[in-house]
């Protein structure tokens, strides 16, 4: 009975040493998100007006608003995406639904996941090499958005694949069973069910396009000019930021830009949790 | 929506089957004594004849009740009802085995003229006769009154045996030529008892079927 | 009576392993055929070389034949697609698509080209009725197929099947997934379906497969030990395995 | 109806190759540029040089590759109980409806452009650790100096930068434990912190293992948020408040303005960056198979 | 020339007008300074697009060699092994590299001679050159760079070696930081530091020192009496499109010069 | 390991049971002939009282079939073997429904004589219960060969009956006033034909058990 | 006989839903209970409120009485721990943890402080064998449980339980998940169980209820309509709406 009663002592201190030590440390990152988001939007929010929005930057950006960085930025995000998206959510079918394992598929798996681990500013420097001068494309959305779409693309895989394999094998067969081809089963049931999955991996890659500096640099360019086709030169916000930081240009500019580009993210990640809610009543994972 | 259409539609052909073989068993009781009472021997060696009939028939119902009971698994009620059944056709079988008897001393007296007219033992089989039709009807229709109701007749037709054993034993002690007839009567009598016997033992099925016990009162 | 499937010297190999071994069997139209047997005896390996599911599966080896409407399926000019057609399969947990009660029934239809929308309404009628689900849905066609009770589910997946016209329904334990009420609906669907259709059902349940098909092949260890009349099965199979296996003095 | 099933697949494929032939080319381009300073230098020398000075012909990037370990090493110290705790706490602890609102709001951590850590690491972390931490510091290493550009400094906002993956993915993965451990564990009187350590954690091993190593990933292949803040002192580091340059930092900080030479020295770090990041894939996907053994 | 798409933008240009795409790329120090040239002279001439990148010196050597721009833009000297590259350089503006300090130091002064030895480490402690006694935080650039370049070169930092060789002797203990924003920054905020920024960019933020008693300014760099300071370039790898040759003219202009005055750099001419 | 321990054990207390009955009954045939051969009304008396006993035990059994039944749902041979139980004991407690018959008879004919000594009666009896016992046994111990063996007997038991009817009725003709005994010792004999034929019954169920059918040959 | 729990006027909410009606019940002691009845209708919601695993669950709200040997479950100073131990549970989906076979089984004992080799090894043994598991997995101990077959696994969540030495077993649908010859084995182990302990369980299987138990009890839309010996429930219960079901008439 001593015993027990220690016992139970002993467990208690262990309990309240165990929440206090998780609460600490839960509470510690909470305090880091608040802190950054906060220390920049409060920095950066009261410099942010109609002018900053609409006018092109003036003086390397000390003066000025970003308005044709932000085009740039869009501009560069959407080629990124629309090239990686097709891509990718094929390649993720080819894994989950196609490949019959072996040693190659093993091997284009291997690459997929290595290809997720390069450093942003090694496909800066691929992509300055191979796009820009390789292929002859110069400093551009395109060269850029082909960049990004490659670093991208195993984020996308990744995603579409993880919520490729949660649709139930039951359903492949239950389409199987009434006749349908493989295709057929993929376009009709499979994506379908996939569409939080894979909207979930588009909007990682858009946040790792929008938020990717190194590799946009060398690849886009810095021109602060207004991008009229892929084929111009552009900068992006995350350049753009970089730039302003680096060079000392403007305290004010730089915190107005940090702020307008976390305001743009969390902008991305609400609608898609939105989205992705209203998608999620239409999930097979549910059942 | 009935949820188990196989399993009552089972359950209505062999109950469909048991009302036929009382039919049939009912029908042998009236015809045995109407053999016997206007000697009719080519009725007699029908009977005894169509009395496999009923043996098939009871052969064919337990076995579909085995069936049932292997397939369908009943249970409560159900189960029950199929057990009872099972005893019941067994009785019907032995109804028509002493119908086939009762046919067959008629066959055996065959050329003698009786030593009197039949009316205790037409009234005798009539009653029993109606009692098995009874006694299947109240079960069928899960009738408790009636069961008790045909339970009760018994009483009526065991009297009536007695009274018959001694009207037939007086007249043998009077005289002993009609021995051989009346110990045939008797037998007959014996057997039409018997087979009122076996309707109060359906009527207790029944009592068992509705409600689990053999509890007659 | 009419043979829908003629199954002769049947081998299956999963790789080395082999699954089923030199069934002989026939199915006959219009008739409930169950197969039981202890887990791993090769049933729904069985079933699934019925419609050729098994080709889905790495590394699987047939011999020997099986015949459908005399037509050997494993044969080189065989339509794949037409088979699956004909023999419909209904799986052990019910698994309506993440689409509406409405879609889920005029998929197959509609992937076999059907564009009509009054014969799409009819058929979704017509099989809705079929497996008794009519009245209960009938007002929420366009709701989603995971709002309905699992039993629903698994009669909406059976009026999907039913809704390409099929000839043959494959039935992986339909109802072990159900509880008893729902189990016992969907058993008495089936007695009214087979006056339509041919069903083969893959069953644990023994007191399942005796209410509810007309034969019954026992499978142990990749053989069919027996096959006869499920009541003779049930109340006097021939040989010793089944009824060790009926009366659970197995293992 | 069968060719254009096959003509689909056909597409697919090419599609699935794509990454495979982007990895192909990244390695062709860097390997082409670097592997000529490789050659000559000698690789040993390369790898095992402790003097990266370009201008100088010396490039040994020991400093380097010490620094890039340190900080995520560090980063990882940091990182690893935090996110583990803070998955524990929204899987377990937080009611079910804040717990949504504080992952949404870790996942944004992950949309933060790493400029914005590095800047912000600049101007406040740094002069932080300069006023906060030297004096602790101090107390124990009485003669220490210190600017804030640290191993700390890039550790932390590293830490901060990994943990949305690490929070994230052992989440789920807690999360995805089948309920029935956790009742059979309560079933059996343990109480909820025995349970929570002693089977929940381990049965989730899988994924937290492999939301450490992605983790690991991102911050060995971090540029800019470390470039700003770790002072990017090609020095082996004696301390957590030496200041460290890292490969990437290195590649990112240099690259614009170097010489012909230097950049191809530039890509030969490249080189070893990428070997660095295959064997951590190869290592992670090995241990991650290893796992899935154990685990359903 | 890079790219001569820009042609058909805009409304139908005069006969005469000469259209193009001018493209100058490289150092990040020149950068802001070709935006304020290249927009002066779009304003002039409608026909022309000026596209200036960033990227670096270095990028800006690449740039030319791989025809991807027509004027690299270079904040340091063209390096031996760069010479074979290129045709053609133009000085279009100087820039001095003021010596800065943290706003809290009592130093006022460099020699050379000290600022020398604080960068090759001989001089660890303020108080050997006047100031305060701590020590001193070195911050420089990273290598490669063309402020670092100019700096160390002047300085004597870097220097011939016994062999001949070209060695820059930059302490190992010295912080670098890649940008200019991000040395004002880092000593602007830390005690004890001392770096050294382009003149354009110099703030308020951080303290310029005097070297050698001379303040930096742009007067003192031109007559010579500020001893360091750096040229910075244009380089061309081939022929010059007629756009390129406009433009480069617009800049060695008076009109062009007089902007590079107006941003805080040095006039060539 | 066992599969199916309840299963097993259940049965075995019923089979018990009813081996238990068939003792009870099989002791009640033979002391109903004793009774009546020795003239012991007060054994009589027993035997009439104990059938209570066999009848209680019927109810017994039969409850218990039915909840094996109920919650063992048995299948094939086990299945059977419940059913052939139930209908087995329903034909052991009418023969301790003849045996009580028989010791009626006993008591009817305390205060007289009999007319001759009793030879073809007892050993008759002795037939019935031998029989009886072995039809059990044969069932229990699923004895085909002796089931088949106790049906052939039935047919020694009729010749006995038949010989023993003659020879009654020749008495009686010979002599009226041996009517009433002869009467009574040829229903005796009935009843132990009877006995006779639900031994050949309880075989054929034996046969139904293990074979699923009721042929006898 | 004894009474282990005695269940009084117990009423359960989920929120505003109320799952369990006015339950009154006696569990008695070294018998085997069943709890029957429909899908939904609160036998396991009743059988977790009897080692207050309904704790778990967010917005239950409960009144009434339950009182395990005598001593109220649900009083302030009632240690749920201790309850715990007590009453032990089995689930429906074999749920070994996925540790070693002789990780699983002194799980329990060491949460409760047991520490000693020899002991807890002694405790490995002793429960194997008495779910007759021991001959099977003797020379795998130490190998990972995952490993075992679903019938084992789940004879090892039973052997679990019985490490901590509990008094009660609760048992929701524990064979559900498994085919006929594991669950024959399950329900031979549930008899021999019944002598050292007291079982309750929920099965959607009458066949079950009506082979291993001793009582059985009849639930319906969260009432207990019958309770009653288990022969009695089946061959003949009282209520009418026992036999609708059992007999399959329900719905
Ligand atoms: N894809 C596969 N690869 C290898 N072996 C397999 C595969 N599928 C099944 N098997 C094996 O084939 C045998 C038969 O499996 P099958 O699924 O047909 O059994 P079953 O009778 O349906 O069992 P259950 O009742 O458990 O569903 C089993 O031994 C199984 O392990
Ligand atoms: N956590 C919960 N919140 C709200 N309602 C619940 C919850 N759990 C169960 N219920 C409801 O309580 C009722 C009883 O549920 P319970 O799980 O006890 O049923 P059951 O008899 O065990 O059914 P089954 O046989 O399907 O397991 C059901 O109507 C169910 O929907
Ligand atoms: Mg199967
Ligand atoms: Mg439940
Ligand atoms: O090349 P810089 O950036 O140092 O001018």
């Amino acid at each position: 009975m001593k015993q027990q009663k220690e016992l139970k002592n002993i467990k208690n201190t262990k309990n309240v040493i165990f929440y206090g030590l998780i609460g600490v440390l839960a509470a510690v990152t909470l305090a880091s998100l608040i802190i950054i988001i906060g220390y920049i939007l409060v920095n950066g929010m009261t410099h942010i007006n109609f002018e900053f929005l609409t006018q092109d930057p003036k003086r390397m950006g000390k003066e000025g608003g970003i308005f044709s960085v932000i085009i740039g930025t869009l501009m560069v995000t959407s080629v990124g995406i629309l090239i990686a998206t097709p891509i990718g959510i094929a390649a993720a079918i080819y894994f989950t639904e196609y490949s019959k394992g072996g040693k190659g598929v093993y091997l284009i798996r291997f690459f997929t996941e290595i290809l997720a681990g390069i450093p942003s500013i090694i496909f800066g420097l691929f992509g300055f090499a191979f796009f820009v001068i390789f292929m002859g494309m110069g400093w551009s959305v395109l060269s850029g958005g082909l960049t990004l779409a490659i670093m991208v693309l195993p984020t996308l895989i990744r995603a579409t694949e993880e919520s490729l394999k949660t649709v139930p094998m039951s359903y492949r067969e239950g389409s199987l069973s009434l006749g349908a081809t493989k295709w057929q089963t993929i376009v009709r049931v499979i994506l379908p069910c996939c569409r939080p999955g894979i909207l979930t991996g588009l909007i990682l890659g858009i946040g790792r396009a929008i938020g990717e500096t190194a590799a946009v640099m060398l690849t886009v360019g810095g021109s602060l000019r207004l991008p009229t086709s892929v084929f111009d030169s552009t900068r992006t916000m995350a350049v753009h930021l970089y730039v302003l930081a680096a060079e000392g240009l403007s305290m004010e500019k730089t915190y107005a830009t940090a702020a307008l580009l976390i305001f743009i993210v969390l902008l991305i990640n609400t609608s898609a949790n939105l989205i992705s809610n209203k998608l999620g009543g239409n999930n097979g994972n549910e059942i | 929506m009935v949820a188990r259409p196989q399993m009552d539609h089972e359950m209505s052909i062999i109950t469909n089957d048991l009302l036929e073989m009382t039919r049939l068993v009912e029908e042998a009781i009236r015809l045995a004594i109407k053999s016997l009472t206007e000697k009719d021997s080519d009725l007699a060696r029908n009977i005894i004849n169509n009395d496999e009939d009923i043996d098939d028939l009871e052969d064919a119902i337990k076995d579909k009740c085995l069936k049932f009971l292997a397939t369908q698994q009943p249970l409560a009620g159900d189960l029950r009802y199929m057990i009872s059944i099972m005893q019941m056709v067994r009785d019907l079988e032995r109804i028509g085995d002493h119908c086939e008897d009762i046919a067959k001393y008629t066959l055996r007296f065959e050329n003698e003229a009786y030593m009197k007219e039949l009316i205790d033992i037409p009234r005798m089989a009539e009653m029993a006769a109606k009692m098995v039709k009874n006694a299947i009807d109240a079960f069928v229709n899960r009738d408790l009154r009636l069961a008790r109701k045909v339970w009760k007749a018994d009483e009526e037709v065991d009297e009536l045996f007695r009274n018959i054993y001694d009207e037939l034993m007086g007249m043998v002690d009077q005289d002993a030529s009609k021995a051989n007839q009346s110990v045939m009567f008797l037998f007959i009598a014996a057997h039409l008892e018997r087979i009122a016997d076996y309707a109060t033992n359906i009527c207790e099925e029944t009592v068992f079927t509705m409600e689990g016990n053999y509890e007659m009162e | 009576m009419e043979t829908k499937f003629e199954i002769e010297k049947l081998n299956l190999y999963y790789g080395t392993f082999q699954a089923l071994k030199e069934i002989d069997m026939s199915i006959y139209g219009n008739k409930i055929t169950a197969l039981i047997g202890p887990s791993g005896c090769g049933k729904s390996t069985f079933l699934r070389t019925l419609n050729r599911m098994n080709d889905l599966i790495q590394g699987v080896k047939i011999d020997g034949l099986i015949k459908f409407d005399n037509q050997d399926i494993y044969g080189k000019d065989y339509d794949l697609i037409e088979l699956r057609k004909k023999v419909g399969m209904v799986f052990q947990k019910p698994n309506p698509f993440p689409k509406t009660i409405y879609e889920n029934i005029v998929y197959g239809p509609k992937i076999h080209g059907e564009k009509n929308k009054s014969t799409l309404d009819h058929i979704v009628e017509r099989t809705l009725k079929e497996v008794a689900l009519w009245e209960e849905v009938k007002d929420r066609l366009h709701k989603p197929a995971l709002g309905l009770s699992g039993g629903q589910q698994q009669r909406l997946c059976i009026a999907r099947c039913l809704a390409v016209e099929p000839e043959v329904i494959l039935m992986d334990e339909p109802t072990s997934a159900l509880d008893p009420v729902a189990t016992s609906k969907i058993e008495g669907l089936l007695e009214e379906l087979a006056v339509k259709y041919t069903i083969v059902i893959v069953t644990h349940n023994m007191q399942q497969a005796g209410r509810v098909s007309d034969y019954t092949s026992f499978f142990l260890n990749g053989k069919v030990i027996e096959t006869d009349k499920t009541e003779v099965i049930f109340s006097n199979p021939a040989n010793k395995k089944t009824e060790d296996y009926i009366t659970g003095r197995f293992g | 109806m069968k060719t254009y099933e096959k003509i689909i697949e056909k597409l697919i494929l090419i599609c699935a190759v794509t990454a495979t032939i982007s990895v192909a080319l990244i390695t062709l381009f860097i390997f082409k540029s670097g592997l000529p300073v490789l050659a000559d230098y000698g690789v040993f020398n390369f790898i095992f040089g402790t003097t990266w000075s370009p201008t100088n012909g010396s490039y040994g990037i020991f400093p380097l590759i010490a620094g890039t370990l340190s900080v995520t090493l560090g980063a990882l110290v940091i990182g690893i109980p935090t996110g583990i705790a803070c998955a524990v706490f929204l899987a377990e602890i937080l009611p079910k409806r804040w717990a949504k609102a504080f992952k949404s709001a870790i996942e944004l951590l992950a949309g933060i452009p790493s400029v914005v850590y590095g800047f912000f690491g600049l101007v406040v972390l740094v002069p932080a650790i300069r006023n906060f931490v030297l004096p602790i510091y101090k107390i124990f290493h009485p003669d220490a100096s210190a600017t804030g550009f640290s191993i700390l400094a890039g550790a932390v906002i590293l830490a901060i930068m990994i943990l949305p993956t690490i929070v994230s993915i052992s989440e789920n993965s807690i999360a995805a434990v089948p309920r029935e451990y956790k009742e059979a564990s309560l079933a059996l009187g343990a109480n909820k912190m025995e349970t929570i350590v002693r089977i929940l954690i381990p049965a989730a091993k899988s994924g937290i293992l492999s939301s450490i190593i992605l983790g690991m990933g991102r911050a060995i292949g971090e540029t800019m948020a470390v470039l700003l803040i770790t002072g990017n002192m090609a020095k082996v580091p004696n301390g957590i408040l030496d200041p460290v340059a890292t490969l990437t930092g290195t590649i990112a900080m240099e690259m614009g303005y170097a010489s012909p030479t230097h950049q191809q020295a530039l890509f030969a770090v490249g080189i070893i960056l990428f070997i660095i990041i295959m064997l951590l894939n190869i290592f992670a996907q090995l241990s991650m198979r290893g796992m899935g053994g154990s685990t359903r | 020339g890079a790219k001569d798409q820009g042609a058909d933008t805009g409304e139908t240009p005069p006969a005469e007008q000469v259209t193009g795409t001018v493209v100058t790329a490289g150092s990040t120090s020149v950068q802001p300074l070709s935006e304020e040239l290249a927009a002066a002279f779009m304003d002039g001439n409608s026909g022309i697009t000026v596209e200036v990148q960033g990227g670096g010196s270095g990028q800006g050597i690449k740039a030319i060699q791989e025809k991807i721009a027509d004027f690299g833009a270079l904040s340091r000297g063209v390096k031996d092994e760069e010479k074979a590259s290129v045709t053609k350089e133009f000085v279009i503006a100087k820039d001095g590299v003021a010596v800065v300090v943290n706003p809290e130091s009592t130093v006022q002064d460099l020699s050379i001679e000290q600022i020398k030895k604080i960068y090759t480490g001989e001089i660890k402690n303020w108080k050997e050159v006047g100031g305060e006694d701590a020590p001193i935080v070195v911050v420089s650039r990273e290598e490669g760079s063309g402020t670092r370049g100019a700096f160390t070169e002047i300085t004597k930092v870097a220097g011939k070696n016994e062999a001949g060789e070209e060695v820059d002797n930059t302490t190992k203990d010295a912080l670098v930081q890649g940008s200019t924003g991000a040395v004002m920054q880092t000593v602007a905020t830390t005690p004890h530091t001392i770096g050294y920024v382009s003149l354009g960019s110099l703030s308020d933020t951080v303290k310029a020192v005097t070297v050698e008693g001379v303040a930096p300014s742009s007067e003192t760099v031109l007559s010579g009496e500020y001893k360091i300071s750096r040229p910075f370039l244009y380089v061309v790898g081939g022929e010059l499109s007629e756009a390129a040759q406009m433009y480069i003219d617009f800049v060695l202009s008076a009109e062009g010069q007089a902007i590079v005055e107006e941003s805080g750099f040095i006039s060539v001419l």
